[in-house]
C-alpha cells in the first residue's frame, strides 16, 4: 500500500525509476518544502512530502502564553493571511468566554478580512504564475497587494504579521478615510483583476498548463479534507462563510464560486471570482459600518471558564479551525491549529501522480500552501 | 606550405582523438573523443575548399548524430560497463585489420607519390571565384549518382520505419 | 627567410581582416550581450510596471560591467562528484560555438565580419548547433538530477526544434537561390520585396522554432527556473555561468542576425526599391538625435553630477553617430558606398533589435510550456508545416516559372492552402491532446491503490 | 509572565466521565514525570475564575446522541455539550466502528480536524479529539476518546483518508500509536527526535540536544 519514495535504486538514469529530490530549497516549493519525486522519466509515480522545517511549536507555546499573547503568534503561522489568522483566533477565545464582539468591530474586522483575502489570492496567483513561467502577472499582483498592505499598515501599523484585532474587538478605530481607501482600491480593483484574465484566462498555454492537470473529485476533495477553493473547485458549493457564518458575514450578499472538473484551471477560476466577490463584501460593507463601540468588556485579564471550544473560520485557504481547551486559567491548556495548508497538501500525491514534472509545479502552486502553517 | 601545416594540424588531431577515444572507459568522455575527432576531420574537409562538406559533416555527423550518441549515453548505466572487460576477444581480427588498412593506404600513398595535404595548392581565391561546391554536390548527386542516392535514401526511409515500429510497441503509458 | 615565415606572412597577409575580425567578436560581443541584458531587463520592468536597474550609472547604464565584475570575482565551485574536464569544457564550447557563428554574419553590405562565404547561412547554423554540445555535456557533468533532466530537455528540443528551423529556412533559401549571406539579400533587393511577405509562414515557423533553439521563453524548459532550478546551470557559478549567458545572448543576435538577413531583408532600408520613400533615409539620422535629445533633458534631472556628466557623454555620442548617418545625405559625402554601408548597419541593428524586442515581449508575456506539449507542438505541427510550406514554396515558383503565373497569385494561393494545412494539424493535434489526457486518467486510475501513501 | 497558574479546581465539570484519580487538568507535570526538570515552580492552586462560572458544559441529550446510545451502548461513554458545541465520549476500543458509523449513517463526511490532549495526571492519560463535520446537516459533532499511555487507537484513515498526516501529526507530538496506519512516522520533528513535545512533561525548553548538536553541528538550539 505505502511505498516509499526512498527506497528506489539510487543509480543515476540507469534504473526505471528517478528519486528527484525537490526542495526544501527549490524555487517553486513555496518555501521550505521538501517534495521526493519518484519518476520515470518526468512522469511522476509517486510523491513524498517532507515536512517540519518551519515547526516552531506554536502550539506548544500557545500553553505557554496568556490568551492575549498568544494572540500574535498566530499571524506567523498563514503569513500572507495575517489578519484571517487573527479573525479565527479571536473568535474562538471570545466564543470560549461566551462573549461577542460589538456590531461595528465585526464588519471592521470583515472588511480586513476579506481585503486579506484578496491579498492572499493575489500573492498566490503571482507566484502561481510564476510557476507556470508567466513572469509579469507576479508584478501586476504585487502592485494591488501593496494598496492592501497600505490599508493595514494605515489601520495598525503593520503590514503583513498584523495582529489587527484583539479579544472582544479592535484596538484601533478605524482611521478617518479608511472608507475612502477601501472603496478607492475596490473600484480600481475590478479594472485591475481584467488585466490577469487578459494575461491568462484565455491563454492557450495557460490553459493547456492547467486543464486536466491535478484533477480532484468531489469525494476525493472531502475524503482527503481538502477544503476552501480546492474543494470549491471541484464543485461543492460549500463556504463556511455561508455555511456557519461568523464576523458580519451573514450581512451581505455574496456568491460561492464553484468549478466542474476540480483541476488546476477551475482552482484559478474559482479563486479569481472569489477575488471579485471578497471586492463586493468590501463594497457592501463600506456602505455601513454601524457606530459604536469596537471592543467588548472582556477585561483586563482572561480567564475563561473551564471547557472546550471548536471554531472554524473560512480562510483564504480552506478552513482554518482552532480547538481551545481552557482550564480556567490566564493560560490555554491546549491550542489546537486546524492548518486547511496541512491538511490541503496531503491530496498532492494524489494530484501529482501520473503527471509531469513540470505538472507537480503547477499543483504545488495551486493547493496554495504557506509553509508557516503547514509546519506551524 | 600553409595547407600542409593544416592538413597535418586536423589529421594528428583526429587520429589522436580517435586513439583516446577507443581508450577512454567512461562512455562520455569516449563521445566527447569522437567529437573532436569528426569536427578535424570536418577542418580537413575545410582545407580542402569543400566547405559544403564541412558544413554537412558539422551538422550531420557532430550535431545530428552525436547528439543521439549522448542521449543514448545518458539514459545507460555507465557503472556496469565500467565494469566490463574493454577490449573483447576481436584483438587479433582487429590487427589483421588494421594492418590491411595500412598497407592500403600505403600503397595509395606510394603510387600517388604525393604526401597528403599537397593535393591543393595555397591560394585565396575569394569566394566568387571558387566553384561553388553546393551546386557541383547537388548536380553530381542528382544525375551521375542519382541510383545510388535513391537506393541510400531508400535504404534509411526503411530503417527509419523499423524504428518507429520497434520504438511504437513499448510506448504505452505506465 | 624560411618557407614556413613566409606561408605565415602570406597568411596574415590575406587572412589579417578575419584575424581581426576575430578578436573584435571576442572582445566586443561581450559588451554587446552585457547591453543586450540590460535592454532585457529595462524592457521586463517596462512590461511589469517597475523601473529595472536604476544604481548603477545614470538609469542602470553601467550595471552590465558592475554584473560582470560581480561574476568574475564570485567563488568558482566544481561539485566534487562532478567530471572535471567536461565541467570545464562545456561552458566554453557553447560560448565559443556561439561566438564562431558571428563570424559568418553580414551586418551590412559593408560589415561582413569574416569573409563572405558561399555557404554562409548553412555555416551559422552548423556551428552555433554546435552549442548544444555545452549545454549537454555540462549538465551531465554537473552529475545532478536537475542538471541531466536539464540536460535531456535541451538535447530533445534542440534537435526537434533544429530540424523546423531547418525546414523554414529552406523555404527562405528556395527564393534566395544562394546560401551566401550577401546573395540572400541581393536577392531580396531584386525581388523587391522581403521574403517575410513572400513565406510568412516559413518566417512564423523560423520565429517558434528560433526561440526554442535559444532556450528562451515560453520554451525554456531546460533551464526552467520553477521547475530544474535552473536546469544545466544549475551546479555552475561564477565566470562558468556567466559563459553559458553570453553563450545564450550572442546565440539570440544570431539567430536575429539569420532571420533579418533570410526574411527581413538584411541591411536593405524598408521599401528599398520606393522612390518617393527615399526620405526615409532620414529616419537613422533622427532617430539617433532623438535620443541624443532625450538624453540632455534627463541628464539634467540625474541625481548626482557623475551622472549628469555620464547623460552628457552619451547625448554627444549620439549626436556624433547622427552627424555620421546624416553625412552621406548631404553635401560633399555623397558616396554610395557610405551610405550603403552605414545605414545598411543602422537598419540591420535594427531590424535585429525589433527581432530580440520581441523574443522579449513573448517571454515577458507567456507561460512556459510544458515538455510534451513542446514536442507536440514542434513534432505534430511546425516540422509537417514547414514540410508542406516547402512544398508550396516550391510550386509557387514552379508555376511561376514554367506556367507564367504571377508571381503574388501563385505565392497566395499556396499560402493559403499551407495555411488550411495548419489549421488541420492543429484540429489534430488537439485530438491527440485529448487522447493523452484520457491516458493519463487511466494511468492514475492504475495506481489508484496507494493514493494515500506518503 | 506567571505560567505557573495552571493547577486548577474545575476539573469535574469539565470532564465528568474521566475516572476518578484526576485531580485537574493541566496539573504540573512534576506529579506525573517526576524526573523530567521542570522549568516552572509548581505553585499551589489558587482560585481561577473570580466569578462563578455559569455551568458550560450540560449532558447532552439529544436525537443524534440518543441514536449513537442506541447503536454502540455502552461504546458511548457520556454525551455532552460544551457551549453549545456537542461532543460524544466514546471508547476507544471501538473508534473505528463509531468512525464508519458516524460517515456512512449519520453523514459526517468529513474529518474536520483529529487531534489530542494530554492530562497527565488521569488514568486515560490522553483524549484524542476527532472533530467530524456534516455537508449534509451543517453540524459538527466531536468525538472524545480517552486514551491511557502505551494504549493503542484505531487508525482511521480507512474512514478518512485525511486522517493520514494527522494521526502521524499526533504520533509525533504526542507518541499515541494508530494501529493500521500506513505510514506511521514522525511527520513535523525529524524521525530520529527523541520525546513527544505537546506532552505535559515535555517543558518547553526542552529539547533533543543530542540530535541538535549530531544534526546541525550546534551546542543547543537555544
Amino acid at each position: 500500500m505505502h511505498e516509499d519514495a526512498t527506497q528506489t535504486s539510487k543509480t543515476l538514469l540507469g534504473a526505471d525509476e528517478l528519486v528527484l529530490n525537490m526542495g526544501p530549497q527549490h524555487p517553486s516549493t513555496h518555501g521550505v518544502l521538501r517534495v521526493k519525486l519518484k519518476l520515470d522519466g518526468e512522469r511522476v509515480r509517486g510523491t513524498e512530502c517532507v515536512i517540519g522545517y518551519l515547526h516552531r511549536g506554536v502550539e506548544k507555546i500557545a500553553e505557554h502564553r496568556t490568551y492575549q499573547q498568544f494572540a500574535p503568534y498566530v499571524d506567523r503561522m498563514d503569513y500572507v493571511a495575517a489578519v484571517s489568522n487573527g479573525l479565527g483566533y479571536c473568535e474562538t477565545v471570545e466564543k470560549l468566554l461566551s462573549a461577542e464582539a460589538p456590531p461595528r468591530a465585526r464588519v471592521i474586522r470583515t472588511i480586513l478580512t476579506e481585503l486579506q483575502r484578496i491579498a492572499s489570492h493575489l500573492l498566490w496567483l503571482g507566484t502561481h504564475a510564476l510557476d507556470i513561467g508567466a513572469l509579469t502577472p507576479l508584478f501586476y499582483c504585487m502592485r494591488e497587494r501593496e494598496e492592501i498592505l497600505k490599508i493595514f499598515e494605515k489601520y495598525c501599523g503593520a503590514r503583513l504579521t498584523t495582529h489587527a484585532f484583539r479579544i472582544g474587538g479592535l484596538q484601533y478605530e478605524a482611521y478617518d478615510l479608511f472608507e475612502k481607501d477601501v472603496e478607492r482600491f475596490c473600484k480600481d480593483f475590478e479594472r485591475r483583476i481584467q488585466e490577469y484574465v487578459d494575461l491568462l484566462t484565455g491563454n492557450s498555454i495557460w490553459i493547456g498548463r492547467t486543464r486536466n492537470v491535478g484533477v480532484l473529485s468531489a469525494e476525493d476533495c472531502i475524503a482527503l479534507g481538502a477544503s476552501g477553493p480546492v474543494l470549491r473547485a471541484s464543485g461543492v458549493k460549500w463556504d463556511l462563510r455561508k455555511a456557519m457564518p461568523y464576523a458580519a458575514y451573514d450581512q451581505y450578499q455574496f456568491e460561492i464560486p464553484v468549478g466542474t472538473r476540480g483541476d488546476t484551471y477551475d482552482r484559478y477560476i474559482v479563486r479569481m471570482e472569489e477575488m471579485r466577490q471578497s471586492r463586493l463584501i468590501c463594497l457592501q460593507a463600506i456602505e455601513n459600518i454601524p457606530p459604536g463601540a469596537i471592543l467588548a468588556r472582556v477585561g483586563k485579564v482572561l480567564k475563561p471558564p473551564p471547557g472546550e471550544i471548536y471554531h472554524s473560520i473560512e480562510s483564504p485557504k480552506g478552513i482554518l479551525g482552532y480547538y481551545i481547551v481552557s482550564d480556567g486559567t490566564i493560560q490555554p491548556y491546549r491550542v489546537r491549529i486546524r492548518p486547511p495548508s496541512f491538511v490541503n497538501l496531503q491530496a498532492l500525491d494524489k494530484m501529482a501522480r501520473g503527471h509531469l514534472v513540470s505538472d507537480v509545479v503547477a499543483i504545488i502552486g495551486t493547493i496554495d500552501i504557506v509553509l508557516g502553517e503547514v509546519d506551524r | 606550405m600553409l595547407d600542409k601545416v593544416i592538413f597535418f594540424f586536423f589529421a594528428g588531431v583526429a587520429i589522436l582523438s580517435a586513439a583516446l577515444m577507443v581508450t577512454r572507459r567512461n562512455a562520455m568522455h569516449s563521445a566527447v573523443f569522437l567529437i573532436t575527432t569528426l569536427l578535424a576531420t570536418a577542418g580537413i574537409f575545410l582545407q580542402l575548399r569543400a566547405e559544403f562538406l564541412f558544413v554537412a559533416q558539422i551538422i550531420l555527423y557532430v550535431s545530428g548524430i552525436m547528439v543521439l550518441f549522448l542521449f543514448v549515453i545518458m539514459l545507460v548505466r555507465l557503472d556496469v560497463a565500467l565494469n566490463q572487460i574493454q577490449f573483447a576477444r576481436q584483438k587479433w581480427v582487429a590487427l589483421i585489420v588494421t594492418v590491411t588498412l595500412a598497407i592500403q593506404v600505403g600503397i595509395l600513398l606510394w603510387s600517388a607519390r604525393k604526401l597528403p595535404g599537397d593535393g591543393v595548392l595555397f591560394s585565396a581565391a575569394p569566394a566568387e571565384m571558387l566553384q561553388p561546391n553546393t551546386e557541383t554536390l547537388a548536380n553530381s548527386l542528382f544525375s551521375a549518382y542519382l541510383l545510388p542516392f535513391e537506393i541510400a535514401s531508400v535504404l534509411l526511409l526503411v530503417a527509419m520505419v523499423g524504428a518507429v515500429v520497434m520504438a511504437k510497441k513499448r510506448t504505452t503509458l505506465p | 627567410m624560411s618557407p614556413a615565415t613566409q606561408a605565415l606572412l602570406e597568411f596574415l597577409r590575406s587572412w589579417w581582416v578575419e584575424l581581426l575580425s576575430g578578436v573584435v567578436i571576442v572582445a566586443i560581443v561581450p559588451l554587446v550581450a552585457g547591453y543586450v541584458v540590460l535592454v532585457e531587463r529595462k524592457v521586463m520592468a517596462d512590461m511589469q510596471a517597475r523601473l529595472g536597474p536604476m544604481r548603477v550609472g545614470p538609469h542602470g547604464l553601467l550595471q552590465p560591467i558592475a554584473d560582470a565584475l560581480k561574476l568574475l570575482i564570485k567563488e568558482d565551485i566544481i561539485p566534487d562528484n562532478a567530471d572535471k574536464l567536461i565541467f570545464w569544457l562545456a561552458p566554453v564550447i557553447s560560448m565559443t560555438a556561439a561566438l564562431t557563428s558571428m563570424g559568418a554574419i553580414a551586418f551590412g553590405p559593408s560589415f561582413q565580419v569574416a569573409r563572405d562565404i558561399n555557404v554562409g547561412l548553412l555555416f551559422i547554423i552548423g556551428i552555433s548547433s554546435l552549442g548544444l554540445f555545452g549545454i549537454v555535456l555540462g549538465g551531465w557533468a554537473s552529475n545532478s538530477h536537475y542538471s541531466i533532466m536539464g540536460a535531456i530537455r535541451s538535447m530533445a528540443q534542440l534537435v526537434s526544434y533544429e530540424t523546423a528551423a531547418g525546414l523554414a529556412l529552406i523555404s527562405g533559401l528556395l527564393l534566395a537561390g544562394t546560401l551566401r549571406i550577401h546573395g540572400i539579400v541581393e536577392a531580396q533587393e531584386q525581388y523587391g520585396v522581403w521574403f517575410i511577405f513572400l513565406a510568412p509562414i516559413a518566417f512564423f515557423i523560423y520565429v517558434v522554432a528560433s526561440i526554442a533553439e535559444i532556450n528562451r521563453a515560453p520554451f525554456d524548459l531546460p533551464e526552467a527556473d520553477s521547475e530544474l532550478v535552473a536546469g544545466y546551470m544549475t551546479e555552475y557559478s561564477g565566470f562558468r555561468w556567466s559563459l553559458y549567458f553570453l553563450g545564450e545572448y550572442a546565440n539570440m543576435i544570431v539567430v536575429a542576425s539569420v532571420a533579418t538577413t533570410l526574411f527581413l531583408g538584411g541591411w536593405l532600408r524598408p521599401f528599398a526599391s520606393v522612390r518617393w520613400l527615399s526620405w526615409l533615409d532620414v529616419l537613422p539620422a533622427l532617430v539617433t538625435q532623438a535620443v541624443g535629445v532625450y538624453c540632455l533633458i534627463r541628464a539634467g534631472k540625474q541625481p548626482v553630477a557623475v551622472q549628469t556628466k555620464f547623460m552628457w557623454a552619451v547625448a554627444l555620442a549620439c549626436f556624433a553617430l547622427a552627424a555620421i548617418l546624416a553625412a552621406p545625405l548631404v553635401g560633399p559625402f555623397r558616396w554610395r558606398f557610405l551610405m550603403r554601408g552605414l545605414h545598411g548597419a543602422f537598419w540591420f541593428l535594427l531590424k535585429v533589435g525589433a527581432y530580440i524586442y520581441l523574443f522579449m515581449w513573448l517571454r515577458f508575456t507567456l507561460p512556459r510550456y510544458r515538455f510534451d506539449q513542446l514536442m507536440g507542438l514542434g513534432w505534430y505541427i511546425l516540422i509537417p508545416l514547414g514540410i508542406i510550406n516547402i512544398f508550396g514554396v516550391g510550386i509557387a515558383m514552379i508555376l511561376e516559372s514554367e506556367y507564367g503565373w504571377n508571381r503574388w497569385l501563385a505565392l497566395v494561393v499556396t499560402t493559403l492552402v499551407t495555411l488550411g494545412a495548419a489549421f488541420f494539424l492543429l484540429h489534430l493535434n488537439e485530438k491527440r491532446k485529448a487522447a493523452a489526457s484520457s491516458a493519463i486518467a487511466v494511468a492514475k486510475e492504475a495506481v489508484a491503490g496507494d493514493i494515500y501513501a506518503g | 509572565m506567571v505560567d505557573e497558574s495552571k493547577a486548577s479546581q474545575s476539573s469535574d465539570s469539565l470532564k465528568p466521565d474521566a475516572a476518578g484519580a484526576e485531580s485537574g487538568p493541566g496539573t504540573p507535570q512534576t506529579a506525573d514525570a517526576p524526573g523530567v526538570p521542570t522549568a516552572k515552580p509548581v505553585a499551589p492552586a489558587k482560585p481561577a475564575a473570580t466569578k462563578t462560572p455559569v455551568p458550560v458544559q450540560v449532558p447532552l441529550d439529544n436525537e443524534l446522541s440518543r441514536r449513537y446510545r442506541e447503536r454502540f451502548g455502552a461504546g458511548i461513554l457520556d454525551a455532552l455539550e460544551d457551549r453549545k458545541q456537542p461532543y460524544l465520549v466514546i471508547d476507544a476500543a471501538k473508534l473505528a466502528e463509531i468512525g464508519r458509523y458516524s460517515r456512512d449513517e449519520e453523514k459526517f463526511e468529513l474529518l474536520e480536524d483529529f487531534t489530542a490532549v494530554d492530562w497527565p495526571r488521569r488514568e486515560k492519560r490522553f483524549d484524542l479529539i476527532a472533530i467530524l463535520y456534516s455537508f449534509t446537516h451543517n453540524t459538527r459533532l466531536r468525538l472524545k476518546i480517552p486514551l491511557a499511555e502505551g494504549e493503542q487507537a484505531a487508525s482511521l484513515v480507512e474512514i478518512w483518508p485525511t486522517a493520514n498526516w494527522l494521526e502521524r501529526e499526533i504520533f509525533d507530538l504526542f507518541g499515541i500509536v494508530f494501529a493500521g496506519h500506513p505510514n506511521l512516522r514522525r511527520i513535523l520533528l525529524p524521525d530520529e527526535w527523541q520525546g513527544h513535545p505537546l506532552r505535559k512533561d515535555y517543558d518547553i525548553l526542552q529539547q533533543d540536544t543530542p540530535w541538535v548538536r549530531e544534526n546541525l553541528g550546534i551546542e543547543s538550539g537555544q
